[in-house]
């Protein structure tokens, strides 16, 4: 693993075109990855240009939560695509066969080769544009009651998915949903990997009796019945999306902190950390210029299938009844309000917990991707 | 209407008796044992009749199946919640009470279709002149599943143990009127009581208890005592066999049960399920694995009615849901505007999507299961153009056009509080989108049961409104919901009250006249109905899913266990 | 060298896939060894010589390595290379062992030694029962491992890298092989442990009139040991000869350069020459003689044409300049 | 007791004992770290225990009594401290909602528990074994791509969704596999010979461990996969092979026995998401274990049904790492006496 952070010594100029349209370099080369990534980012823009005026709507205060999923949605697209191609801006120049490439190159060329991944990423790609569009896209209001003939209807031609005992359109609230569980994910996610990098790194490094202590904290969080805290915490404040996501945050940062503490402490015993402490440095600077940039990798890429675990918790507790509060619509939530009717009905319970697969297995094709791309172990 | 009832019935019942000869001799010798026949012996007979015309009209519309052929089998029901305990002294929930009363012990009355006094273990009583003391004169042929006659002694203990203040029995109002006891011989017992109404009532829901197992027992210790939940012996129908803590309770027939009170039940055993799923429950009664539901999911009724192998029945239950207003807050400390409300509200619709048929909107507090209910008497109507028009006069106008009405530069809004159910949640919704339409912004939350309790209970009151349905009891005591001096206290949620209303419920605890009890029940859905504290939503019916092969079963408002000793299974249906 | 050799591998063609495409790790590889012969091949990492090793015994990871059409390699005259997976299972370790360079990776680490050992035993003779023990116990003395009936019962990781690599060479001649495949067998151990090692498997050879093919990047230890050489570089044998001869009279440039690249104990103090440059990837193989652009002497035909192997004074190699130079 | 805490000694003898011993020491803090935690936790939630009478029917007078009875009038730490005492001497205490003594109430629970969790484990390491192996085995045919895309799909899956469209399935196209869709029983269980009651028993788990074991069954595969995948490219694979050992030794003696060591500790980390997952597919399937009656509690605020089965799940996440530890000692010889 130390390969990958021998500095690297050339440094090319990124592909100019590649910035405006990313993926054009690799659609030139003829390959899946760049057809499809351009192909979504390019779709992406069409629309947005021909409903800019309802896109404008989006940025109504009411449509926080779709802002807020889209925002997640671009920053992770782009940190995974930034990723995969980082490599690439650095070795577009003059290749020279006896010096080889640098790891990272290598790392994006295994991302962008890696078949599934790119499935994954343009899957995501594809609910980058569903989250953004989806007032335009939902045939229906999601909120729009039809109590008097839309009741139960199965799936037709107008309602695709069906609709609810409310006779609410199913596809448009799985559409809406869309944008509260990928919120959800992507911002429990964000602070269960901050507070697990923190802890682990800390821990790591510290070692001694402050390891001892986080890692028993550690333990603790972990044999601790997590239905107690998070109906007390639901009980206790008004339950809402903010509030869901620190609950899922709060008591996900676990596994990360042990996956950081391990890497930490075997990077702290390599030689040009050592060579570092030698040299005088503080810890401040040795965490930050050596630890954490190894530890970075396994962070994102335990981010990444972190995001699915987070939309599978964030449904589950909407199931008991403690998650998102109606009538806004959540995946989880749509799922509930099924259980009841799934023989009558079936078509309620089934169609959010598809997107919901559908969904969480895009982050985990792209997180296995980024895996098999970044760890060295994985050349085959 | 009670009257032509029972004429109805009695004709019916000798018609289709005429015509049918399965139709055995076994209800003739409870009445031959019964005492000195009264009026309400005579409704109570009436009533047998009716039931034995039901049973008899389901025998023939099927193949005639004979009457010791009903003998045998296993039933099995299944219900959402657990049944908790055997011991009335701390039961609390409705399926736990229907079992003490009606399958493994005894009372010592029943309640006839109005909720009147009929005799059960008590073979009849007499009332002093006076009206102060009440003499009981008990079966000599009940006995306990150990082989111990049930006597006298029994019977005082229960009461000693209901009022005292040690055992936590959850309604002691039940037996406020009741002052002491006296043991005339083993099968004579004595009260003296106090005028009330209803006062029998009590009587006819809380089981006897066993005085040789529990007369040792400290009283306060009574609760915790393992009678209930390990070793429960009753006087009843059926045996304790066994229980499954979250599963199940396992009964067999007594077949010592006198014949004089029914005899022994049809059925070899009786098992309660306890499925809190529906859908789960459904499948269940599909495959067989369960023969009925007690209270099956409106939702899926219909579906499972279109089921010939299955039958759906319902009755109105005691169960009713409602709005509960803050009236100690603005906007609702205006009549006009929790009226406005109620009239914005589409109750139709909501009872189609929560209850489907089986429920009405609700009118006031007594519903069609109470023999006070008055079927002349109109809900609110839905109708949004005359709240539009009471809020502009309560002063709630849209000057900004933003859809919501504001007064004083307040915009018309609030929480709705409701327990995080399935209904509730569809309720929230239909309500939010009712008053959306004329301006009023709410907001659904849902809030686990121990958290809303505190808001809504506590002096403070940190609510606007919510969202509930409780079973309301035969006596009318809603005294502690409405009463001036008891605003501060915690089941008083609205603060709204009316001396008026404060003296016809203090009057209605005290009348034991039929006629002046409904005339005052009258009165307090009036008074009610025109301030709109609540809002009443909805009237429920208990919906019952069983096979078609189980019989014999009628339920009411009484409880669905009422009859558990006429259920029968056919044959070709036993497993 | 006898008319059919005990085993002759040619024109051995190994194919190695990754994301840019197919390389030759081996390129045309031929030799052979005689019964109870010595056969070294030599040459730095990454020429190919461990890939034709384990292609001898159908070893190469598939994918993604693979050996060509048109390659041979047969034992006493039999095709391993197309032979039954049965049949091959059979020639390895029974008719053909071997020892692998990294003692400390190459025992199973949660299977005790002697397992290991009694294994391949019972894989390849009729010995059952307390006799495979017997004979476990017997072959890991004869390595030299001492106290070796409490060592066959030792794990992996309780024994030194030597000791490992002992153990090793115990389990590969546990069938009575004719010949014994040796990886790089020293490259990780301590240079006094190289030397017994060495001369175990160099007197285990003469005791059982095995065949020994070493294969190391260690001219000195060739030079202790084996009868012939062959030098490999990029893919291909670029010279090979008697032992006595190539050391005496190395014809191909490559093969003199390593020689310079050794202390000689002869002239000490002297200066070590190091090649310049490392040897290229199977993905940019150069054109022409694949050492041309590390060669100090480089023709311009050098650039162009491939040289085979051809009859040099006292070796094999392939060299133009041997033809320049008669 | 931590995974990070993975030196151990050798099963047998003495020094095993005294490890046991020092991992039970190191247990307690975390064991009273949970149980106050979740007495602070539980007390500090609104609501009481008598929340779940809330009826006009039950007058606040009885209502009061009942708190005194619990003894909830106290100061928070006067229950706290009579609540460790009686603990301490073996008194659960009596749960509020069951009327029953909490020692009952899980007792009746817990077997059932551990016998869903249980068999899922099984389900989850042994499916997922037997398909990662056979993957990695099969690498780059199609048997490996379509396992990759099946375990993803699964892997994917929210327990509680499957759990809901398992009973789809057995209550309408596949109704005539006769699966029952609720509780552990048939209704006559009890007349069932010892045969019967186990087949009885054993039908009515295959639904719920499905739904329970199937999405953690396909991680195991996927991690199973890549362990092998790494394992089989290790030179003592080579080395087995160059023995003329057939595959199938070298796969299942050589091969299996390195990738499980890491599996092993995936034990660990996977219990306490059993019994997380546990509760809502016991809610699912009406399965009568101990999710149920946490979850139950919690709402209801069974104080010390609560903290007796909290205690419990500790233990239990405790016991599943000693566990995954040992196993781990067992599969793998160079972890050493300390």
């Amino acid at each position: 693993m130390s390969k990958r952070t021998v500095p690297e010594s050339h440094s090319g100029q990124p592909d100019p075109l590649d910035i405006v349209f990313p993926g054009i370099s690799a659609l030139f080369a003829g390959r899946l990855s760049g057809a499809l990534t351009l192909g979504s980012w390019l779709s992406l823009l069409a629309v947005a240009w021909f409903r800019r005026r309802r896109i404008l709507d989006l940025l109504a205060v009411s449509q926080w939560d779709g802002i807020l999923a889209l925002l997640s949605l671009v920053v992770l697209l782009a940190a995974i695509w930034v990723a995969g191609n980082r490599g690439r801006f650095r070795s577009t120049g003059l290749r020279d066969p006896r010096v080889g490439r640098s790891p990272m190159a290598l790392a994006g060329r295994r991302f962008r080769r890696h078949h599934q991944a790119v499935l994954g990423l343009a899957l995501l790609a594809a609910l980058t544009v569903v989250t953004l569009l989806t007032p335009v896209l939902a045939p229906f209001d999601p909120d729009t009651l039809n109590l008097a003939t839309g009741r139960l209807l199965a799936p037709s031609a107008a309602h695709w998915m069906g609709t609810d005992e409310l006779g609410r359109d199913l596809l448009s609230r799985v559409l809406y949903g869309a944008r509260i569980s990928l919120t959800i994910g992507f911002l429990a996610v964000l602070i269960a990997i901050t507070l697990g990098t923190a802890i682990g790194a800390v821990a790591g490094y510290a070692g001694g009796w402050t390891d001892t202590i986080l890692m028993r904290t550690v333990d603790l969080f972990l044999s601790f019945p997590r239905i107690v805290l998070l109906i007390t915490v639901v009980a206790v404040f008004e339950p809402s999306i903010a509030l869901i996501v620190v609950v899922l945050g709060l008591t996900g940062w676990m596994g990360v902190s042990r996956l950081v503490r391990g890497q930490v402490l075997s990077v702290r015993e390599r030689e040009y950390v050592q060579a570092a402490h030698a040299l005088g440095y503080g810890p401040g600077r040795v965490l930050r210029r050596h630890i954490l940039p190894n530890v970075l990798t396994p962070v994102i890429v335990a981010a990444t299938l972190g995001i699915g675990n987070a939309i599978l918790a964030e449904a589950a507790l909407s199931y008991l009844g403690l998650g998102v509060q109606p009538p806004t619509a959540s995946w989880g939530n749509i799922i509930q309000s099924g259980g009841d009717r799934i023989i009558d009905a079936w078509w309620i319970a089934t169609f959010p917990g598809l997107a919901i697969v559908l969904t969480v297995m895009s982050f985990n094709l792209v997180g296995d991707g980024l895996r098999d791309a970044l760890d060295p172990r994985h050349v085959e | 209407m009670s009257r032509l009832f029972s004429l109805l019935s009695v004709t019916l019942s000798v018609l289709l008796l005429a015509a049918c000869d399965a139709g055995p001799p076994r209800r003739a010798e409870t009445r031959s044992d019964a005492g000195p026949v009264s009026a309400e012996e005579a409704e109570r007979i009436a009533a047998e009749a009716y039931v034995e015309a039901v049973v008899a009209a389901d025998s023939i519309a099927h193949d005639v199946i004979s009457e010791p052929s009903r003998y045998g089998g296993t039933i099995v029901v299944a219900g959402r919640n657990d049944v908790l305990t055997m011991n009335p002294l701390v039961a609390t929930d409705i399926e736990s009470v229907q079992h003490q009363a009606h399958v493994l012990f005894t009372t010592l009355v029943r309640s006839g279709p109005d909720f009147e006094p009929l005799p059960y273990l008590a073979r009849e009583w007499s009332i002093d002149p006076e009206g102060d003391r009440i003499t009981f004169h008990l079966r000599d042929d009940v006995y306990w599943h150990d082989g111990v006659p049930v006597t006298a002694r029994d019977v005082a203990f229960t009461w000693q143990r209901v009022v005292d203040p040690a055992v936590p029995f959850f309604n002691p109002a039940y037996f406020d009127a009741w002052e002491a006891v006296e043991i005339l011989d083993e099968h004579t017992v004595r009260f003296t009581v106090r005028p009330r109404s209803n006062l029998l009532y009590g009587w006819a829901v809380t089981a006897i208890l066993p005085e040789h197992i529990l007369g040792d027992v400290p009283p306060a210790e009574l609760a915790d005592h393992p009678f209930g939940t390990v070793s429960p012996v009753g006087s009843g129908p059926f045996r304790f066999v066994e229980r499954v803590p979250g599963d199940r309770w396992v009964f067999e027939a007594n077949p010592d049960f006198p014949v004089g009170l029914g005899g022994r039940p049809y059925a070899d055993r009786l098992v309660y399920r306890q499925i809190p799923d529906d859908a789960v429950a459904d499948a269940a009664l599909r495959t067989g694995e369960i023969d009925i539901i007690v209270d099956a999911n409106p939702a899926s009724a219909q579906r499972l009615s279109s089921d010939s192998t299955l039958v759906v029945t319902s009755f109105p239950a005691s169960e009713y849901a409602l709005i509960a207003w803050n009236t100690r807050r603005d906007p609702f400390t205006d009549p006009n505007v929790r009226r406005a409300l109620t009239l914005a509200m589409d109750r139709g619709s909501i009872v189609d999507v929560v209850r489907g048929p089986y429920g009405s909107v609700s009118a006031g507090p007594v519903g069609p299961w109470h023999w006070t209910y008055d079927p002349e008497w109109e809900p609110y109507p839905f109708a949004p153009d005359s709240a539009r028009a009471l809020l502009e006069q309560a002063g709630w106008i849209d000057a900004d056009e933003d859809g919501v009405r504001e007064k004083n530069g307040v915009p018309l809004g609030f929480e709705l509080y409701f327990t995080p159910r399935q209904a509730w949640m569809d309720v929230a919704t239909i309500v939010q989108a009712n008053l959306a339409d004329v301006g009023t912004d709410v907001e659904p939350r849902a809030r686990e049961q121990a958290s809303l309790v505190p808001m809504v209970t506590s002096p403070d009151r940190r609510f606007d409104a919510f969202l509930v349905s409780w079973a309301r009891d035969v006596p009318l005591d809603d005294r502690d919901l409405w009463a001036c001096d008891r605003v501060d206290d915690p089941m008083q949620f609205t603060g709204w009250c009316h001396p008026e209303l404060d003296a016809v419920l203090d009057s209605m605890q005290f009348v034991s006249d039929r006629e002046t009890l409904r005339r005052l029940t009258r009165r307090y859905e009036i008074l009610v109905a025109d301030a709109q504290p609540y809002t009443f939503l909805y009237n429920v019916e208990t919906v019952l899913a069983r096979r078609a092969g189980l019989r014999g079963v009628r339920a009411d408002a009484r409880g669905t266990w009422a009859s558990v000793t006429e259920w029968w299974l056919d044959p070709e249906a036993r497993r | 060298m006898n008319p059919t050799p005990l085993l002759e591998v040619s024109d051995l063609r190994v194919g190695f896939s990754n994301e840019e495409g197919e390389a030759l790790a081996v390129d045309g590889v031929s030799f052979s060894v005689g019964a109870g012969e010595t056969l070294g091949i030599v040459g730095e990492s990454g020429c190919g010589k461990s890939v034709s090793a384990l292609s001898i015994l159908g070893l190469v990871a598939d994918p993604p390595g693979r050996i060509l059409p048109g390659s041979s390699v047969r034992l006493r005259g039999e095709e391993l290379l197309t032979a039954s997976p049965a049949r091959l299972r059979d020639v390895r370790g029974g008719e053909i062992a071997m020892v692998f360079q990294e003692p400390m990776t190459s025992l199973n680490p949660v299977l005790r030694v002697g397992d290991q050992i009694a294994e391949a035993v019972r894989r390849h003779t009729d010995l059952r029962g307390d006799a495979v023990k017997e004979r476990v116990v017997s072959l890991l003395d004869r390595v030299g491992i001492p106290d070796p009936a409490d060592r066959s019962r030792a794990w992996p990781h309780q024994l030194s890298g030597g000791m490992r690599q002992r153990a090793m060479i115990a389990m590969a001649l546990a069938g009575d092989p004719e010949l014994l495949i040796a990886d790089e067998p020293t490259t990780a151990l301590d240079v006094t442990i190289q030397v017994r090692i060495l001369k175990l498997l160099d007197d285990l050879r003469r005791e059982r009139e095995m065949a020994l093919l070493l294969i190391t990047h260690d001219l000195g230890v060739v030079a202790q040991v084996a009868d012939r050489v062959a030098v490999m570089y990029a893919g291909r044998i670029v010279e090979e000869g008697r032992s006595e001869n190539l050391f005496a009279r190395p014809a191909h440039p490559y093969t003199a350069g390593l020689l310079r690249s050794i202390p000689d104990p002869d002239r000490p103090g002297e200066r070590l020459e190091a090649i310049p440059g490392s040897v290229p990837s199977p993905h940019d193989w150069p054109s022409g003689c694949r050492f041309h652009p590390r060669c100090t002497v480089a023709l311009d035909r050098c650039l162009r044409d491939s040289p085979s192997l051809m009859e040099a004074p006292a070796t094999r190699a392939a060299c133009w300049l041997v033809e320049e130079t008669p | 007791m931590g995974i990070g805490d993975r030196v151990v000694a050798r099963p047998g003898g003495a020094t095993l004992i005294r490890y046991l011993g020092r991992r039970a020491l190191q247990a307690i803090p975390l064991l009273i770290g949970i149980v106050t935690l979740v007495f602070l936790i539980l007390h500090l939630a609104p609501g009481d225990p008598t929340a779940i009478w809330f009826n006009p029917n039950i007058p606040p007078e009885v209502l009061d009594r009942m708190r005194a009875n619990m003894g909830l009038d106290q100061p928070l730490y006067v229950q706290y401290v009579r609540w460790v005492k009686a603990f301490l001497s073996g008194d659960f205490g009596y749960s509020y909602t069951q009327f029953r003594p909490v020692r009952d109430v899980i007792g009746d629970a817990l077997p059932n528990t551990l016998l869903l969790s249980g068999t899922s484990l099984l389900v989850i390491f042994g499916v997922g074994c037997a398909v990662g192996s056979l993957q990695a085995v099969r690498q780059y045919g199609p048997t490996d791509s379509l396992l990759t895309f099946v375990t993803l799909f699964l892997y994917s899956m929210p327990g509680f969704w499957l759990g809901l469209m398992l009973i789809l399935a057995a209550s309408t196209s596949l109704s005539w596999l006769g699966l029952p869709v609720s509780g552990m029983t048939s209704v006559d269980h009890a007349m069932l010979g010892p045969f019967g009651k186990v087949a009885d028993v054993a039908k009515h788990l295959v639904l719920p461990t499905i739904a329970l074991g199937l999405a953690s069954a396909a991680g195991v595969a996927r991690y199973m996969r890549g362990e092998m995948l790494e394992v089989i490219r290790q030179d003592y694979i080579r080395t087995a092979r160059a023995k003329g050992l057939p595959e199938r030794t070298v796969i299942l003696r050589h091969a299996l026995r390195n990738a499980l060591i890491p599996v092993v500790s995936l034990l660990g980390l996977y219990l306490p998401l059993l019994f997380g997952g546990a509760l809502v597919i016991e809610v699912v399937f009406s399965w009568p274990g101990m999710g149920r009656l946490m979850y139950d509690g919690v709402l209801a605020r069974d104080y010390p049904l609560v903290m007796a089965a909290s205690f419990l799940f500790g233990v239990l996440v405790v016991l599943g790492n000693l566990i995954a530890d040992l196993l781990y000692a067992f599969v793998d010889p160079r972890i050493r006496y300390e």
